[in-house]
């Protein structure tokens, strides 16, 4: 499974429209940063191969009204769904 | 929160993003760590004792999952004792009831019958017809009702209102009756008014406590913890402990005197002599706020009328005060000498002088305090008079530092049992059903007709009240003790106990409550949470929404109003105690309990129910159901508001409120804030005027109560002056003899709360102290040929428990007396106690009967 | 060579199976009987025995006390109480009178996991052993009576007893001790016959000190209806002590197997089809009459 | 050399040999032993014997393992070590948190040691020492925060000498007092009542083994002034009478409060307490 957060450069002012639009994929999540216009995202695959994370960051960046996309974070682990999902506290 | 690795790892990923980006992330986004986050945190007041500690409940999901001590509780300042350390668990024991259960043979109501789940329609359905049978055949007496002083405010409020105004009847008590009574009664005939006059404020103040029967070490932990500080860091503060038996307190004591059962009322009247004979009482004070007066003697002991004792009593039950001088005031106290004192008490003469010293000492602050000590006592109102006789002769009263202090055991005896007027012969506000114009205010704000609310007489302007009987009303009145014996007797069929657990405390179980509550010719109802020894004998079971399972308000030993919001949902079909009593009254048509000549005064109320009658008054369903909401935007869901249709907490306190407010109140003195003023602050002490609350009653200054220039002003009575009673020492009702050779005391433990059905269930607590034990002296049980955890049989005239010997632990028995703690529903001291009362209060005495001990 | 297949098949055909497995049925019995008595009490709470092996009370009266380990403890500088000392005279009695290795085949629980191995080994027809000797025993004993006296820590050897272990282990609590006994299992099986008891049990080696002049022996008086099948020889887990008994009629040796090696198990009785071996007395036969196996071996080794 | 003598020969070689092999064999297997006993003979800390075991050598030399105690045990609290416990094989303990010494008047677990691994000398279950309490987390115990639990006190069947509790003023809240435990070693038996009850999730009362519960003051080091309580007046010679230069109205007391100025308030004859005067009668005597 992988886990990647990125930085999404936005035009002025359209962070919130932006966030939306990339909110729609599946596996994307916004954390924040709407109104800096440099949206925090993490994207994150459940070990499909289908569309594995690196396609769907390709995707990010046809999105429009994003400037740019920086990966700032990568996680790729072997770790079942399982093993994932457990409680860890 | 739940925390998964998957989580964990985006967390950081969002993290390292938002550091780069020199974003800052909302906390909520951000994945914490921090076992903590997402907890609501909302206070409430503690579910146990009159102390009433502030605490802080956490809730998440839907349950409560941490709790602190509230740190801006003035009463405790974020601490707790170990009981209240444990609070979140008292609502998750494994046991707790869900569903109504009715006694059913082959799908039908049987007395004999097994346990079955019903609807809560069927369950008041059942009950209301049994009700109405017994009210329309047995009068006003048929029908009875056990309440709680840990019952919230308007849970009172509401069931007075049922049972005076809706069902026509007296038959109301809370168990406050074996708690407060005596309390009450000597506050009554001293003061006219209810409840302590200074506040815990006093426990700073005082130079000298003295401990009159009350084991505040382990009964009021956090007091007790001032109380310790106080004589800590205060230079000359001195401690006096009075007891039958040495326990946690004498740790403390400067000077602890263990006294022979029933001769606290001879050390006191020595107390008061010596302040006459040396002159040292405040004369000025006499003269200007004290009456003197005296009470019949002889009176009996509260037991059933044909027993032998009960026979010989002179005065039996009298009470009636006569005036008399102060000389002969004088004259009575003075057989009460020294050696005569010490003679009774067995208390060395060192130690009663240096008592009465302190008393006696115009510049030391004396507070007394006392709890079961004083009240189980078949002359506990005599006894709490003689207590507020010292303070009245030396004028150390109403004043910081100088208090006689009746501490509660129950988080809001003072608020629901007693102010909201549960007991069979109270109104709300401190009126009584003895008085006709008390009645008439009280129908006039319920908006009754003239008439409706029994008198205790029966009588109206002088004429008989009319009944749904067909007889006269008769004499309405009916105490907790007397409940069961009428039960027992066949002259009560219909019981409703709500919020406590009287089978396991009312005295003489086997002969009077079982009996009663097993009559084949009853219905008893049981509402509780959990099975509790009173479920077990009930016929019909209401499991309850408990604490802050509901929006709910206590008031605790120092006039202190406390409001919760209810921060969790009952399980199951759980339902709160003010649900239960409005919902049932909806099942009740005004013709079933009215007469026809009082429908005929109010047409409009034909054909109604006494839900429309007493609840959808206009009054209570002034307020609109609304979103609970705190400060913070928190919010907060009220089951009963969902279900009436109207902020149902609110209307009741509102109402109540009008017997402090409304025009033509027949007695000041009990000024409440309003409604949402409580939820924003940690309790007010009443009287309240104007937002201020009242620290010290009585008091120029500190009272609004009393005027310029008064000073001092007892203004519950009508000339403004306490009365100083006196009453002599009179013997026990049963003191040990040859078979029978030993003073039982029944009292109670740190690590549990009165019958244990709550802390019994948090298994630390439970491991902590896990059966009741009798505690012995140990030359007591060598006597015996027991030792230290051996077992024994105690038995009383009434019957046997078996429990195991501690001669060593925290209690220190006198040769000659035994504590057993009632805690335990696996050996029932109950069982031993004798259905004794104070024949004045008609509270029971648990803390004096016979008993013998030997091998099991 | 003995077929296996057959073993005991002879002695079942002349004298029907219960006899020819009488005194093995006997002694599992015993081995269980003295169990199940330590356990009632605390299975069904009727207390006839408390305790275990080393240390026991029956009927809260009557005490009873392993020599052995008693004497490991003295020797680390222990003085028993009185009822320690009363048990350990009542036993050393017991197995003086009856032959100390009783222990080993009426008592030791450990006997059942080694007969059973044994049984194994000869139904799997496991034949390889190694070599160890039949002294390693007494050197064991000598051990661990030394180590008391010289490592801190006391019992040493009662740490990793496996005689006391198993009982206790049944009695109490098991806990890891059945890798222990599954050892053993497997040592007997695999790598020596009669590994355990026979050659290295430091216990089995006291009792046989204890029970060298015992009066209780078995002999072999019909010595001369022996047809060589030697059954006696495969079942007999030491069966060094049967030949000068069976075979020294010649050199004038006794009919009674003298060695304090015999465990008096009596599997040579049961296994017999002709009724050689019996029980009985140590002076069955006029001792005089025989020379002595021992003064025998001495002869020989001079 | 014979035939029969080369025989003999090789019979002594191989018997020497194996007597060798054998020994060597037994020696290992001692080696191994008395490293094991050492390892074995290391106890948890949680673990507590019963009461009156010998010093753990000692005991480890005394004990047969026998199980007599654990059978006579009342309140069944008592285990044996297994293998592969931490704990000798056999020997018996019990953990205090789970189930602790009731501490009966006839100690049956005595009574019942055949080897006094249990000391019979032990008549007095008071007298006792199986470990020693000791409040171990000081942050955790709720009643070093003011709360009132006190049930370590509360249970505890040595009351009041074994744990007392030390009264202090609250600094926080500024009005409560602390109620601190603190346990007496003099008294204490170490039989775990408190460590079972202690209400906290971990326990903050444990029980441990005397070395390692205990500290050891210097042996040349005494506490002065219990000293002079033992022998009842000063251990040299008393201190003569001090004189000082002081103005008027000023004292000085050595022993008690140090310098003392006097005449603050204006002395009368009267004690500010009226009933004294009342009380004493006529002054005039």
């Amino acid at each position: 499974m992988n886990i990647c957060s990125l930085i999404v450069h936005t035009k002025p002012a359209s962070g919130p429209l932006v966030s939306e639009r990339l909110q729609a994929f599946h596996g994307v999540e916004v954390h924040g940063g709407l109104e800096e216009d440099k949206l925090i995202v993490t994207v994150e695959d459940e070990g499909e191969t289908v569309s594995p994370v690196s396609d769907k960051m390709n995707a990010l960046r046809d999105v429009e009204g994003v400037v740019n996309t920086v990966l700032i974070y990568h996680y790729g682990g072997e770790e079942s769904m399982e093993e994932m999902n457990r409680e860890i506290n | 929160m739940k925390l998964t690795r998957r989580d964990f790892i985006k967390s950081n990923a969002v993290a390292a993003a938002a550091s780069v980006a020199g974003v800052t992330l909302p906390v909520t986004n951000a994945v914490a760590a921090d076992a903590d986050d997402g907890i609501r945190w909302d206070k409430a007041a503690c579910r146990y004792c009159g102390t009433g500690c502030s605490v802080l409940m956490g809730v998440k999901d839907g349950k409560v999952v941490a709790s602190q001590g509230d740190p801006d509780a003035p009463v405790n300042k974020g601490l707790n004792c170990i009981k209240g350390y444990f609070l979140p668990k008292i609502l998750y024991g494994e046991d707790r009831l869900t569903k109504p259960l009715l006694r059913k043979t082959n799908g039908k109501y049987d007395k004999n019958g097994k346990f079955e789940a019903v609807s809560w329609d069927e369950a008041f359905k059942t009950m209301a017809e049994k009700w109405v049978a017994a009210r329309k055949a047995k009068g006003p007496k048929g029908i009875g009702m056990f309440g709680s002083g840990q019952w919230t405010v308007w849970e009172g409020y509401a069931a007075s209102k049922l049972l005076k105004a809706g069902f026509r009847s007296n038959s109301l008590e809370p168990n406050a009756r074996h708690c407060m009574a005596s309390a009450v009664g000597a506050f009554m005939r001293g003061f006219g008014i209810d409840e302590p006059m200074g506040c815990y404020d006093d426990l700073e103040h005082a130079d000298v406590f003295v401990l009159w029967g009350a084991n505040m070490a382990e009964m009021h932990p956090i007091l007790w913890s001032r109380l310790t500080d106080t004589r800590l860091t205060k230079p000359g503060c001195e401690v006096h402990v009075l007891s039958t038996y040495e326990h946690r307190c004498y740790e403390l004591a400067d000077n602890g005197m263990v006294f022979e059962p029933q001769t606290d009322l001879a050390i006191l009247n020595y107390i008061a002599n010596y302040i006459i004979q040396n002159k040292a009482y405040n004369k000025e004070f006499i003269d200007k706020h004290v009456n003197f007066t005296k009470t019949p003697t002889d009176i009996g002991y509260g037991l059933r009328a044909s027993d032998p004792r009960e026979k010989a009593a002179k005065n039996r039950n009298k009470g009636k005060l006569s005036k008399i001088s102060f000389e002969e005031y004088a004259k009575s106290v003075e057989p009460y000498t020294l050696e005569h004192a010490s003679k009774l008490s067995k208390v060395p003469k060192d130690k009663l002088l240096r008592l009465a010293k302190a008393y006696a000492d115009p510049n030391k602050k004396v507070a007394s305090y006392w709890t079961m000590g004083f009240n189980q006592h078949t002359r506990g109102v005599w006894v709490n008079g003689l207590c507020y006789n010292v303070h009245l002769l030396m004028g150390k009263i109403a004043e910081p530092g100088n208090s006689p202090f009746s501490l509660t055991g129950q988080p809001s005896a003072c608020g629901t049992a007693r102010e909201v007027g549960t007991f069979t012969h109270r109104l709300p506000a401190d009126l009584v059903t003895k008085k006709d114009a008390h009645c008439k205010f009280a129908e006039k704000t319920w908006k009754l007709p003239a008439g409706t609310i029994p008198r205790a007489n029966g009588k109206t302007d002088k004429a008989d009240q009319s009944d749904i009987s067909g007889k006269p009303m008769g004499k309405t009145l009916i105490h907790a003790v007397a409940m069961h014996r009428a039960l027992k007797d066949g002259k009560m069929n219909t019981f409703w106990v709500m919020c406590n657990n009287n089978m396991q405390a009312a005295a003489n179980m086997n002969d009077e409550s079982l009996p009663g509550w097993r009559n084949p010719d009853n219905f008893i109802t049981v509402s509780d949470p959990y099975p509790t020894v009173s479920a077990q004998a009930a016929d019909l079971i209401l499991p309850t929404a408990m604490w802050i399972e509901k929006e709910g308000a206590y008031g605790n030993a120092e006039r202190r109003t406390q409001f919760w919001r209810e921060q969790v949902s009952a399980p199951g079909e759980s339902k709160s105690d003010v649900w239960q009593l409005m919902e049932f009254s909806k099942y009740i048509k005004v013709e079933d309990v009215w007469p026809a000549d009082l429908i005929a005064k109010k047409p409009e109320y034909a054909g109604k129910t006494l839900y429309d009658v007493l609840y959808a008054n206009g009054e209570v369903n002034k307020f609109p159901a609304e979103q609970v909401t705190d400060s913070r935007g928190n919010k907060y869901n009220n089951h009963e508001s969902a279900d009436f249709g109207f902020y149902v907490q609110k209307g009741l306190f509102e109402e109540y409120r009008l017997f402090n407010s409304a025009e033509g109140i027949p007695k000041k003195g009990h000024e409440m804030a309003e409604f949402d003023t409580y939820h924003k602050v940690r309790g007010l002490r009443w009287p309240v005027i104007d937002g201020k609350e009242t620290l010290w009653r009585f008091r120029e200054g500190y009272d609004p109560h009393v005027a310029k220039g008064e000073g001092v002003k007892f203004y519950g009575k009508p000339d403004g002056r306490a009365n100083i009673i006196t009453a002599p020492y009179e013997p026990a009702a049963e003191p040990p003899d040859k078979e029978f050779d030993l003073w039982l005391c029944t009292g109670r433990v740190l690590e549990h709360w009165h019958s244990g059905s709550m802390t019994r269930r948090v298994p630390e607590l439970y491991r902590a102290v896990p059966d009741a034990v009798i505690y012995m002296n140990p030359k007591d049980a060598k006597k015996r040929r027991l030792r230290n955890g051996a077992t024994a049989k105690i038995s009383s005239r009434r019957g046997e428990i078996v429990c195991k010997i501690d001669t060593k632990g925290r209690n220190k028995c006198p040769e000659g007396l035994v504590f057993v703690p009632w805690f335990d529903a696996g050996r029932l001291v109950n069982k031993l106690t004798l259905d004794q009362t104070d024949p004045l209060s008609k509270e029971t005495d648990y803390k004096k009967c016979a008993v013998k001990i030997s091998r099991a | 060579m003995v077929d296996m297949t057959t073993l005991g098949d002879d002695a079942i055909a002349a004298k029907g199976w219960f006899k020819s497995h009488k005194f093995l049925i006997l002694r599992r019995l015993s081995q269980l009987g003295i169990l199940a008595l330590f356990l009632t009490g605390p299975w069904f709470g009727l207390w006839i025995v408390k305790g275990n092996l080393a240390s026991s009370l029956t009927l809260d009266f009557l005490p009873l006390t392993d020599p052995y380990v008693l004497l490991q403890a003295m020797l680390s500088g222990v003085v028993p109480e009185t009822a320690a000392i009363i048990g350990v005279v009542i036993v050393l009695l017991f197995y003086m009178l009856v032959g100390g290795r009783v222990y080993c085949s009426w008592v030791c629980p450990v006997n059942m996991v080694t007969d059973l191995a044994a049984w194994l080994r000869r139904k799997l027809g496991i034949r390889t052993t190694s070599q160890i000797s039949r002294t390693t025993r007494y050197w064991m004993l000598t051990l661990t009576l030394i180590l008391p006296l010289v490592v801190t820590g006391g019992i040493v050897w009662e740490l990793v007893n496996p005689v006391s272990m198993m009982f206790r282990g049944i009695v109490f609590s098991m806990g890891a001790a059945w890798i222990m006994i599954a050892g053993i299992f497997l040592f007997d099986l695999l790598v020596a016959k009669d590994g355990w008891c026979g050659h290295i049990c430091p216990v089995g080696a006291f009792y046989n000190l204890v029970g060298s002049k015992s009066l209780l022996k078995v002999n072999a008086l019909q010595r001369q209806a022996c047809n060589d099948c030697m059954e006696c020889y495969v079942v007999c887990p030491e069966p060094q002590v049967i030949k000068p008994a069976l075979k020294g009629e010649k050199k004038g040796l006794s009919p009674v197997i003298l060695s304090s090696d015999c465990t008096n198990c009596g599997r040579c009785i049961d296994i017999c089809a002709k009724d050689v071996f019996s029980y009985g007395g140590r002076h069955a036969i006029k001792i005089d009459e025989y020379k002595r196996e021992d003064e025998i071996n001495r002869g020989v080794r001079v | 050399m014979s035939e029969s003598e080369k025989k003999s020969e090789l019979n002594r070689r191989q018997f020497l040999g194996n007597m060798l092999k054998t020994a060597c064999g037994v020696g290992l297997v001692g080696l191994g032993l008395g490293a094991y006993s050492n390892r074995a003979s290391s106890m948890p800390a949680n673990y507590v014997r019963p009461p009156g075991a010998l010093p753990e050598e000692d005991f480890l030399g005394a004990c047969i393992r026998c199980g007599l105690c654990v059978r006579d045990c009342p309140y069944d609290i008592l285990f044996l070590g297994e293998v592969g416990d931490e704990v000798a094989t056999g020997t018996p303990y019990f953990i205090a948190r789970t189930g602790p010494c009731e501490m009966c008047e006839d100690i049956p677990c005595v009574v019942a040691c055949p080897t006094n691994a249990l000391d019979h000398d032990l008549k007095d279950i008071e007298e006792s020492r199986m470990g020693l309490a000791v409040v171990i987390d000081q942050e955790s115990c709720i009643a070093f925060h003011g709360l009132r639990c006190e049930v370590c006190f509360n249970v505890c069947p040595i009351r009041g000498r074994a744990i007392s509790l030390d009264m202090q003023h609250n600094t926080r809240s500024g009005k409560h007092a602390l109620f601190i435990p603190v346990v007496h070693s003099d008294a204490c038996t170490g039989c775990g009542l408190c460590e079972r009850a202690c209400i906290l999730e971990e326990a903050a009362i444990k029980i441990f083994p005397m070395h390692l519960a205990k500290g050891e003051l210097g042996k040349h080091y005494r506490l002065g002034w219990k000293e002079k309580d033992k022998a009842g007046e000063s251990l040299v010679t008393p201190d003569t009478e001090h004189r000082y230069n002081l103005p008027e109205g000023v004292r000085y007391d050595l022993q008690g409060e140090g310098l003392i100025i006097e005449g603050e308030a204006e002395e009368t004859p009267f004690s500010s307490n009226p009933l004294d005067t009342l009380n004493s009668g006529f002054m005039d005597k």
